[in-house]
């Protein structure tokens, strides 16, 4: 354990040394791609990237190295499953090996996996279905007659994805777009970016119609059409913040693509966008500590007596790529306490403090109910990295001596004992008294 | 006439002689009751046994580290997670009070004895006591030579023994002999009158109170006694001064126990002797009254008023209680009246194994001899009917019928039993030892004393305990003829025993049944009586002893390799064993005092995974922990209690747990391959046979305990992980899994590591999605 | 004759119901039977038409002594009672529910669709239209629970009042008979008692009496008669007298056993009250060995007896 | 790190005084001056041999293996020995358990140092350099991590380490008995256990007899030739499964002569330590007060020998703690520890019926090894009144019991007849 701990805090201590690297988790990308596919191709990506201060390593499907963990340590941050066609992979980045590197709880590694245009290969639709992504029938990319940048060819598109503050450095434009569209499941992780339009469908290019027919026939059962289908889908994992990204078209990153037809697309700051969020550089939280004590007291305890006021503190900050430094947020607004013993007892709002920049506090009296409760934060809004906090105490009943001792309905009580006692004494020592005459009587 | 001459002494040296013997007598019966209940300690070791004494232990270590007003106030937050426990109000004190006293008491005077050990001959020690508040109780009804034999029953009397050998630190451990002693005390208080023995009695009656919820036993024995003397019309104000000293003091005491509280006046198990009290006072007026002043009609009149006033009171009192001022009977007190009470309503307390009523071979199991001289005691009670004669045939009444009901109230039944026994015997013995002989002389008597007192010490060269049982035994005969002769000196003229060979005869039978009943003791005890259920022990094939240790080898680990506050679910006759020996949090235990919470447990077992599962992530359970005996065929498993399990839960949840879906379609309960779906889905099976064909590599795996033969097909877990199983696989421990960072169910996640493909989902059409 | 008779009368009920049968009738059919519907075939499917707005309870029974059975009997009661107290209800909410019966011998093919093999059955059909119809059922159809319930008419309406659209309004009806029979008792015995108040002092007073009582009540219960009692155990088996087994016995053990501790008690009191009183030695050293004689062979037998019990007990006397 | 250190000169027995200087200011080594026996003559040179024991060295690699895995640990260390000297040439050897090696590695900073091959494996040795000649390593410039090796080797005996151990010895001269009490607290090193543990396989492995040497199952204590009724326990009780073998009577003169042999204590944990699992237990016995005390007539005081503790093979023992209880009323103590311990304090100890309690000392150490199996020396003197004194004083209680008995009894306390 000390020697994993160590290793870790290593890293860290490496990515907050080279202050350049503008991801909160590392630097080191790994790009997995074909071996007919041409790097070249895409080199304003990656240059994007090396600019960021992130160092590329290539690798193709086909080879072995270099291995994506040794020994259970991942050796890289990031990894960039580059539009892969091949039916098996290596041991190392199969589906499973890919999702255990993503779902590290301490040390997750993030993803960042691109489909191949027309169709995506067999492991990656099977993963995708683990992420609750599923995709059309194979060789049948997106198509919408709307949209298209020329009529002859329907397949490449020209979109505009939202602006948003979590893909900063996109501020707006159109995006060519083509590729495969995919379903979403109601997987609450998941994260949409950019949406299908609504006059997309996803058939067979050559003969679009057939897919009409089919699906008229059989009443719009399986009909792969409409704006509830995405085109780039975000995912963080439940613990550890691990974050993965789908996209469903390479050519948003092929260098060809940041013009068309003379005009300048945005293509190369959507991507680049994409991968901030992915590489955890954008909307990256964390809780740095946790405070909770009597409001009389200012040391905290592990035991609380029902009904005690109690004040509950939280430090929230949040990862600033262009410092690379973790700094206190106060922005949060909707962040809320529930202290809980099965279930919530008291569910509050946690508002920022004045003055203190990242603090936010509650203050509330424990409820008349004895037990082991816990403090528990647990704020999840989407493309923010989740931030969940529990803290155990044991609330107790009050001790025998704290009850109050005189009650005035307990009058009668008191002055029937002291009554009885006080005859008892009367009558013992007129009894005493009273003994001896009569012996004396007696004895005359 | 007599057969035989008898050296004269001066009286006073008899006397001298007689109570020096008696005093030995005490001493070695003592002796062998506290030695004949160290079975346990020489089997194994020094330790704590079976399940509450675990928590008694547990309590008395916080009493004695922490001192007393931290005990009162201890709020336990391990226990009924996360309902937490308020231990200082929710248990009878006195056994920890008491051994907390001795414990300090012995370091005062620099003897480091460890706590554990003080508590495991706790009980063997108030035995000793208990022996002799028997004697001086016997005393009062007969003489002192029924008093010893009263002793050296209760003493070695196997009934009492199953409750009090070394290591079974419960409440009964000195429960009993508080009973004997208080009783005693109200006897002597009855008998002169006096209000100090009352008040006395009212102080022990406190001690029972603060140490065994059974004081209820005291609190209407002493009133149906007085009520009974009413009605024979022997009121006396001896009667009135006892009882009213002994219910105003006991009972204001009574309520001091934090735990007892103000049940003393609110509930109906107490209003029988708040009723008896009011009476006593009436009949008191009316007595004085009618000493003043005697006109006939008025006096007439008084007695009417009497019954009247009578009437009313139990009037007032059933009124109360019908409109819910007085809490009407608690289910455990009510179901010794209502025996199908406690089956229909509270299956919790059915369910435990000592509260099923008693079948004969029981009480011969464990009063042997006594059982049939206790009728004939009865009977001489009844021969001469004082008070505490009275007394005690309420008292043998009551007993007899609560130990029918209920095995474990063998106990109450025990004391009565060893002391008509005892009273019958040494009349017996009177009769036969008394050297007077009413008619024609007979010379030759002199070797029969002789004979009777060589014969006692060649019978009583068994074992240790059984000489100094006889030993005893002889004394008490030694001591008699004194008696006897004073006694019966007179009476000799009429009536008598002729000869000696009838003598001989009769008391060499007696003393062969004493060796019998000693020899019956002694095997009890060491067999049946003497282990501590934590620790098993099973014979190799040649013989040897072979120690099972897997219960507190898994309750280690537990201590030893899992965070300080990782909860543990086990069924509830664990969870004490789980927090005194694993020292971690349970959900519930074995003060059952919660039956939703239980019910939970219950369901959690007995649901499949997935249902299961989101219970336990609620209730923050990290490890559960089943008892499996199937491997080397330990019957008491949990699979063996599961009905339980499902019957509880059914009580909270009747439409989700239905018992009959556990059984096959015949009605059978079967864990083989007819086993019903239910049965075979539930979390408890599947822990129980989880990789249990997999030991048999092959061959088909074979449940020793309940001999079937199991499915081919063992079971799955996706939801829980093995995470320790001891060395006989007695106790299995599995570690509830996380949840699954891609928002899976752990179901598809498993069978994705295991390399399984899920099949593709297609679009729902719109219209479709508007229906749904 | 007879045949034809009852052929025609099967033709004129069958043609008295195929006239459309409404809520109204079912209503009326209700209140005419103190609120049980007795049915027939037609009846029930109307009763329980999948278009139905209304809930039943339907009690499937076979009460002609032809079936003798028993519990049918046991139970209508008090399903009828029951069914009276739902009928006392304010119609708005009585409309909404219905108890019936069907007698097996009307509607034998109606058993044979629901496949129902035995009697009682109380089958709960909820609405499935209409207003009355619960958001999201505990249970949808479902048949009343004999095992747990048993036959007890409050336990009956506890478990309906779920279902119903209003808790059914049960109150047991209190049974005045025993009380005023015991009350009656009472006075006459009082009367009685005072007149025969010298004689019966005599035997209240009689401590043998009592002592007789109280010894027989202890014999009794330390031979096991409540667990004989709460168990239910047969009084013998035919093949065997003695249960096998530490913690089991039979009624008859009761018996055997309580006599022989009786015995062995009584051979002891005799050595202890009347040996002594007898006059002559010759006699008196008779009874002595006697008595003595009995007590071992006695002994012997109890002790033989309870290793058949325990099998492990190393102890023996003569057999 | 630096658990024990001796230094001796090469051919000459008896080793030479070492004392630690403690940390360097700037250059932030560690730094132990070694006195010579004689100042050293110009021109003529001196063969020291510097022994050092290093606890917690290496750590396992992977640090989470399943259970039948076997163990690989890593060791690093600085190529270049820290001197402040100039060093002319120097290399570094490197014996594993086994030969069984996954890798070695060296930098490459230090690749270019080497003077021929840089690095050599034969068998279960690998050799580092040797390297040319070097400035002053100890000095503030000098950056160590470019001179970093390790080795990757495989470890096949268990990696045990004894986290606490408590140890308390009870000298009683009525007795004429020496109680010995040790708490230990074990913890197994191995790389922590991978997922949970299987009974099953671990049965299966028992049976096939294919056991990984990392798990532990079993331990052996060497307790001393005299020692008698030993036991056994933990928290819950006594622990059934160990077996005691008292030490064999010499048989022949031979035998005798090589001094008594040792009694062997098995003990078997209630469980089987898998890596990373914690096991905390007691084990105590009684000895013959005269193996390790006798009476020096000539200034009449006992000499006492405890040995400070009864090391488990290749265990080092990270805290230690013993006490000594000396005889009620024992006076002008002293003590003689087997090397300078961290801290030691004289207290009073009450136990049986004491009155004024007995001197007790204890013993605080760290990082010991089996070379620390010493023997305390402790001398004292009993007078006969300190023996006395036990029964005096439990004759005087009782008698005065007895007496306000007998008078309690005899005085009357009855209002009036």
């Amino acid at each position: 354990m000390q020697q994993r701990l160590l290793s870790w805090l290593a890293i860290t201590l490496t990515v907050l040394a080279s202050a350049w690297a503008r991801s909160s988790a590392g630097d080191k990308v790994l790009v997995v791609s074909d071996a007919k596919l041409e790097a070249a191709e895409y080199s304003q990506f990656w240059d994007g990237l090396k600019n960021r201060g992130y160092e590329l390593t290539f690798r193709k499907t086909s080879e072995e190295a270099p291995a994506t963990s040794s020994f259970d340590v991942p050796s890289f941050s990031h990894i960039i499953v580059f539009a892969p066609s091949t039916k098996t992979y290596p041991a190392d980045i199969s589906p499973q090996s890919l999702v255990h590197l993503l779902s590290d709880p301490t040390q997750p590694t993030n993803i960042l996996f691109v489909l191949q245009p027309s169709t995506p290969s067999s492991p990656l639709r099977d993963l995708g279905r683990e992420f609750g992504i599923s995709f059309p029938p194979p060789a049948t990319p997106l198509i919408d007659y709307f949209n298209a940048v020329s009529p002859s060819n329907a397949t490449s598109l020209l979109l505009t994805p939202p602006v948003t503050p979590h893909t900063p450095g996109f501020n707006g434009g159109d995006v060519l777009y083509s590729g495969v569209a995919h379903l979403r499941s109601n997987n609450p992780l998941l994260v949409d970016f950019l949406n299908a339009p609504p006059t997309s469908f996803s058939a067979d290019p050559l003969e679009p119609a057939d897919v009409i027919v089919e699906v008229a026939a059989s009443g719009g059962e399986g009909f792969w059409a409409g704006g509830r289908m995405g085109l780039v889908t975000g995912f963080e994992v439940l613990r550890g913040g691990g974050r993965a990204t789908w996209v469903g078209s390479l050519d948003l990153f092929r260098n060809a693509a940041t013009a068309i037809n003379g005009k300048p697309t945005a293509n190369n700051a959507y991507a680049l966008a994409l991968a901030s969020w992915t590489f955890q550089e954008t909307s990256v939280l964390r809780i740095d500590s946790v405070e909770h004590r009597r409001i009389s007291e200012s040391s905290p305890r592990d035991q609380y007596r029902i009904k005690d006021d109690l004040i509950y503190r939280i430090h929230v900050s949040a990862y600033n790529p262009a410092t690379g430094e973790w700094e206190p947020t106060s922005q949060i607004d909707d962040m809320q306490l529930e202290f809980t013993m099965l279930d919530p007892h008291i569910r509050t709002a946690l508002s920022p403090v004045q003055g203190e920049k990242g603090w936010y506090e509650t203050k509330f009296r424990a409820p008349d109910r004895h037990g082991v409760f816990k403090f528990i934060v647990d704020w999840r809004r989407k493309r923010y990295t989740a931030l969940h906090s529990s803290t155990t105490v044991s609330v107790v009943p009050f001790r025998h001596n704290e009850y109050p001792r005189f009650l005035s309905s307990a009058w009668p009580y008191y002055l029937g004992a002291l009554s009885t006692s006080a005859a008892f004494v009367l009558f013992c020592a007129l009894w005493l008294l009273g003994g001896n005459e009569e012996e004396k009587k007696k004895t005359q | 006439m007599t057969i035989l001459k008898l050296p004269t002494f001066a009286p006073s040296t008899l006397t001298n002689a007689a109570s020096l013997i008696r005093i030995l007598a005490l001493a070695f019966i003592a002796g062998a009751a506290i030695s004949s209940r160290l079975f346990a300690v020489i089997n194994f070791e020094s330790i704590i046994h079976e399940f509450d004494p675990w928590f008694n232990y547990r309590a008395t270590r916080v009493l004695a580290s922490q001192g007393f007003t931290e005990f009162w106030n201890w709020f336990d937050p391990t226990a009924w997670y996360p309902l937490g426990r308020v231990v200082g109000g929710t248990i009878y004190p006195g056994l920890m009070a008491t051994s907390g006293v001795i414990y300090n008491i012995l370091h005062a005077l620099h003897l480091p004895v460890d706590i554990r050990n003080v508590c495991v001959l706790l009980a063997p020690g108030f035995s000793g006591l208990t022996a002799w508040a028997t004697y001086m109780l016997t005393k009062e009804l007969k003489d002192e030579s029924a008093g010893l034999l009263a002793a050296i029953f209760i003493g070695i009397a196997p009934g009492y023994i199953s409750r009090s050998v070394a290591g079974s630190y419960d409440n009964e451990a000195i429960a009993i002999f508080l009973l004997m002693i208080t009783f005693y005390i109200w006897i002597r208080a009855l008998k002169d009158g006096s209000v100090l023995y009352g008040t006395l009695a009212a102080v022990f009656y406190f001690y029972m109170v603060a140490a065994w919820g059974g004081y209820a036993f005291i609190t209407n024995m002493i009133p149906l006694h007085a009520f009974v003397l009413l009605l024979m019309g022997r009121f006396s104000h001896r009667l009135y001064s006892a009882y009213s000293a002994w219910y105003a003091v006991g009972t204001l005491a009574s309520m001091q126990v934090p735990f007892v509280g103000f049940q003393p006046v609110l509930t109906s198990e107490h209003m029988a002797a708040l009723g008896v009290f009011g009476l006593l006072q009436l009949v008191a007026f009316v007595e004085t009254i009618r000493n003043l002043l005697a006109s006939k009609q008025f006096q007439l009149m008084l007695r009417w008023f009497l019954i009247a006033a009578g009437v009313a009171g139990g009037l007032i009192i059933v009124g109360l209680t019908v409109t819910k001022t007085i809490a009407p009977w608690t289910g455990r007190f009510y179901s010794l009246w209502d025996t199908g009470y406690a089956k229909k309503y509270i299956p919790i307390i059915a369910s435990v194994s000592e509260h099923q009523p008693t079948a004969w071979p029981a009480f011969f199991m464990d009063l042997h001899m006594l059982i049939f001289l206790f009728p004939a005691g009865v009977v001489l009670c009844f021969k001469e009917l004082r008070e505490e004669h009275v007394f005690v045939i309420i008292y043998s009444v009551m007993a007899s019928y609560f130990a029918g009901v209920m095995v474990r109230l063998m106990l109450t039944l025990t004391p009565v039993v060893c002391m008509t026994a005892a009273i019958a015997l040494s009349s017996l013995l009177d009769t036969y030892l008394n050297v007077d002989e009413p008619a024609n002389p007979d010379a030759n008597g002199v070797k029969e004393t002789a004979t009777s007192g060589a014969e006692t010490p060649v019978d009583g060269t068994i074992s240790k305990k059984k000489k100094k049982g006889v030993a005893a035994a002889a004394a008490a005969a030694a001591v008699t003829p004194s008696i006897a002769t004073k006694a019966k000196g007179r009476s000799s003229a009429e009536n008598g025993i002729f000869g000696i060979d009838t003598r001989i005869l009769v008391i060499g039978n007696a003393i062969f049944m004493l060796v019998m009943f000693v020899l019956h003791c002694t095997w009890v005890t060491s067999t049946a009586y003497s282990s501590p259920s934590v620790v098993l022990a099973s014979r190799r094939p040649d013989g040897s002893q072979n120690i099972i240790d897997d219960f507190r080898e898994a309750y280690y680990w537990l201590r030893q390799n899992t965070p300080q506050d990782s909860v543990v679910m086990s069924w509830w006759d664990y969870g004490y064993q789980i927090a005194g020996m694993a020292d971690r949090p349970t959900l519930v235990d074995n003060n059952t005092w919660n039956n939703t919470h239980i019910a939970t447990v219950g369901k959690a077992m007995s649901s499949p995974e997935e249902i299961s599962y989101p219970i336990l992530r609620k209730h923050d359970v990290d490890y559960i922990l089943v008892i499996f005996g199937g491997l080397i065929g330990y019957s008491g498993d949990d699979v063996n209690k599961f009905l339980w399990m499902v019957r509880i839960a059914q009580g909270v949840w009747p439409d989700e747990i239905k018992e009959s879906n556990y059984f096959t379609p015949r009605g059978e309960y079967k864990v083989d391959d007819q086993a019903s779906e239910a049965m075979k889905n539930s979390l408890m099976y599947k822990m129980s046979y989880y990789r249990f064909n997999d030991l048999f590599s092959g061959a088909p795996a074979f449940d020793r305990v309940r001999n079937q033969q199991m499915p081919k097909e063992g079971p799955k877990l996706d939801y829980i992980e093995e995470a320790f199983t001891s060395e006989n696989w007695i106790v299995r421990i599995y570690k509830v899994k996380k949840e699954d960072p891609l928002g899976r169910d752990l179901k598809t996640a498993h069978a994705f590591d295991g390399g399984k493909r899920r099949k593709p989902s297609k679009p729902i059409s719109r219209r479709k999605a508007l229906a749904a | 004759m007879r045949l034809l008779y009852g052929v025609l009368l099967l033709v004129a009920s069958l043609s008295a119901a195929v006239a459309q049968v409404t809520h109204a009738e079912l209503v009326r059919l209700a209140a005419a039977n103190n609120g049980v519907i007795k049915l027939n075939p037609v009846l029930y499917d109307a009763l329980t038409a999948p278009n139905r707005q209304w809930s039943a309870a339907i009690q499937f029974t076979a009460l002609s002594p032809q079936f003798k059975c028993s519990p049918c009997s046991d139970f209508n009661p008090s399903f009828k009672s029951v069914a009276k107290a739902w009928s006392k209800v304010h119609s708005a909410e009585r409309d909404q529910h219905f108890f019936a019966t069907l007698d097996f011998l009307e509607g034998q093919d109606v058993f044979k669709r629901l496949g129902l093999s035995s009697a009682p059955v109380l089958q709960f059909f909820p609405a499935l239209e209409g207003p009355s119809v619960r958001p999201n059922p505990q249970r949808l159809e479902f048949s009343y629970d004999f095992s747990r319930h048993g036959f007890d008419a409050e336990e009956l309406a506890k478990d309906l009042s779920n279902h119903t659209p209003i808790p059914i309004p049960y109150t047991a009806p209190f049974n005045w008979q025993p009380w005023f029979f015991g009350f009656t008792f009472l006075v006459l015995s009082l009367v009685a008692g005072r007149f025969a108040w010298i004689y019966l002092r005599e035997i209240i007073s009689n401590r043998w009496l009592w002592a007789a009582a109280t010894v027989g009540l202890t014999l009794v219960m330390t031979s096991g008669y409540m667990f004989v009692q709460i168990r239910g155990m047969p009084y013998a088996q035919h093949n065997s007298m003695i249960a096998g087994g530490f913690q089991n016995q039979f009624g008859i053990e009761v018996n055997l056993v309580a006599a022989l501790y009786g015995l062995l008690g009584a051979s002891y009191l005799a050595l202890i009250l009347l040996v002594p009183r007898i006059p002559s030695p010759i006699r008196q050293r008779a009874s002595v060995y006697l008595w003595t004689g009995i007590l071992f062979v006695l002994f012997s037998i109890l002790i033989s007896f309870f290793r058949i019990k325990n099998g492990g007990y190393p102890f023996k006397l003569l057999l | 790190m630096t658990s024990w250190m001796q230094v001796k000169v090469k051919g000459l027995t008896g080793s030479l005084e070492v004392e630690p200087l403690g940390q360097n200011a700037e250059s932030l080594a560690y730094v132990y001056a070694i006195n010579l026996a004689k100042p050293l003559p110009k021109g003529e040179y001196l063969t020291i041999l510097v022994d050092t024991i290093q606890l917690h060295a290496s750590y396992p690699k992977p640090a989470y293996a399943s259970q039948t895995d076997s163990h690989f640990r890593v060791y690093e260390a600085d190529g270049l020995l820290l001197s402040p000297y100039e060093t002319t040439s120097q290399r570094l050897r490197f014996k594993a358990p086994t030969p069984s090696i996954r890798s070695y590695h060296i930098s490459h900073t230090l690749e270019d140092l080497a003077k021929e091959e840089p690095v050599v494996k034969s068998g279960a040795t690998v050799t580092f350099g040797p390297f040319k000649s070097q400035p002053p390593t100890a000095t503030k410039g000098f950056n160590r991590t470019p001179y970093r090796v390790s080795v990757d080797f495989e470890m096949n005996i268990p990696s045990l380490t004894v986290v606490s151990l408590n140890r308390s010895v009870e000298v009683s001269h009525w007795g004429a008995n020496m109680n010995t009490q040790d708490d230990y607290m074990l913890r197994n090193d191995a790389p922590e256990l991978k997922g949970q543990f299987s009974r099953l396989d671990f049965q299966m492995a028992q049976h096939a007899r294919r056991m990984s040497p990392v798990i532990i199952s079993a331990v052996t204590l060497q307790l001393p030739s005299g020692a008698q009724n030993p036991y056994y326990f933990d928290l819950v009780g006594n622990v059934s499964t160990s077996a005691f073998r008292p030490a064999a009577k010499p048989s022949s003169e031979r035998a005798a002569r090589l001094g008594p042999q040792n009694a062997q204590l098995d003990l078997k944990p209630r469980y089987p330590l898998m890596g990373g699992w914690n096991y905390t237990f007691t084990v105590g016995w009684d000895a013959p007060l005269g193996d390790s005390a006798h009476w020096d007539e000539k200034n009449g005081r006992w000499i006492l020998a405890v040995p400070f503790m009864t090391p488990l093979p290749s265990t080092p023992v990270d805290k230690a703690e013993v006490r000594v209880i000396l005889p009620e009323g024992a006076t002008d103590i002293t003590v003689h520890p087997p090397f300078d311990v961290s801290l030691m304090e004289r207290s009073t100890h009450i136990t049986y019926l004491d009155t004024i309690g007995r001197p007790a000392f204890t013993f605080h150490a760290e990082n010991l090894t089996e070379v620390h199996d010493g023997l305390i020396y402790i001398t004292y003197k009993v007078p006969l009144a300190a023996h006395l004194q036990k029964p005096l004083a439990v004759g005087i209680a009782s008698l005065i019991v007895f007496s306000v008995m007998w008078t309690l009894k005899r005085v009357d306390m009855t209002i009036h007849k």
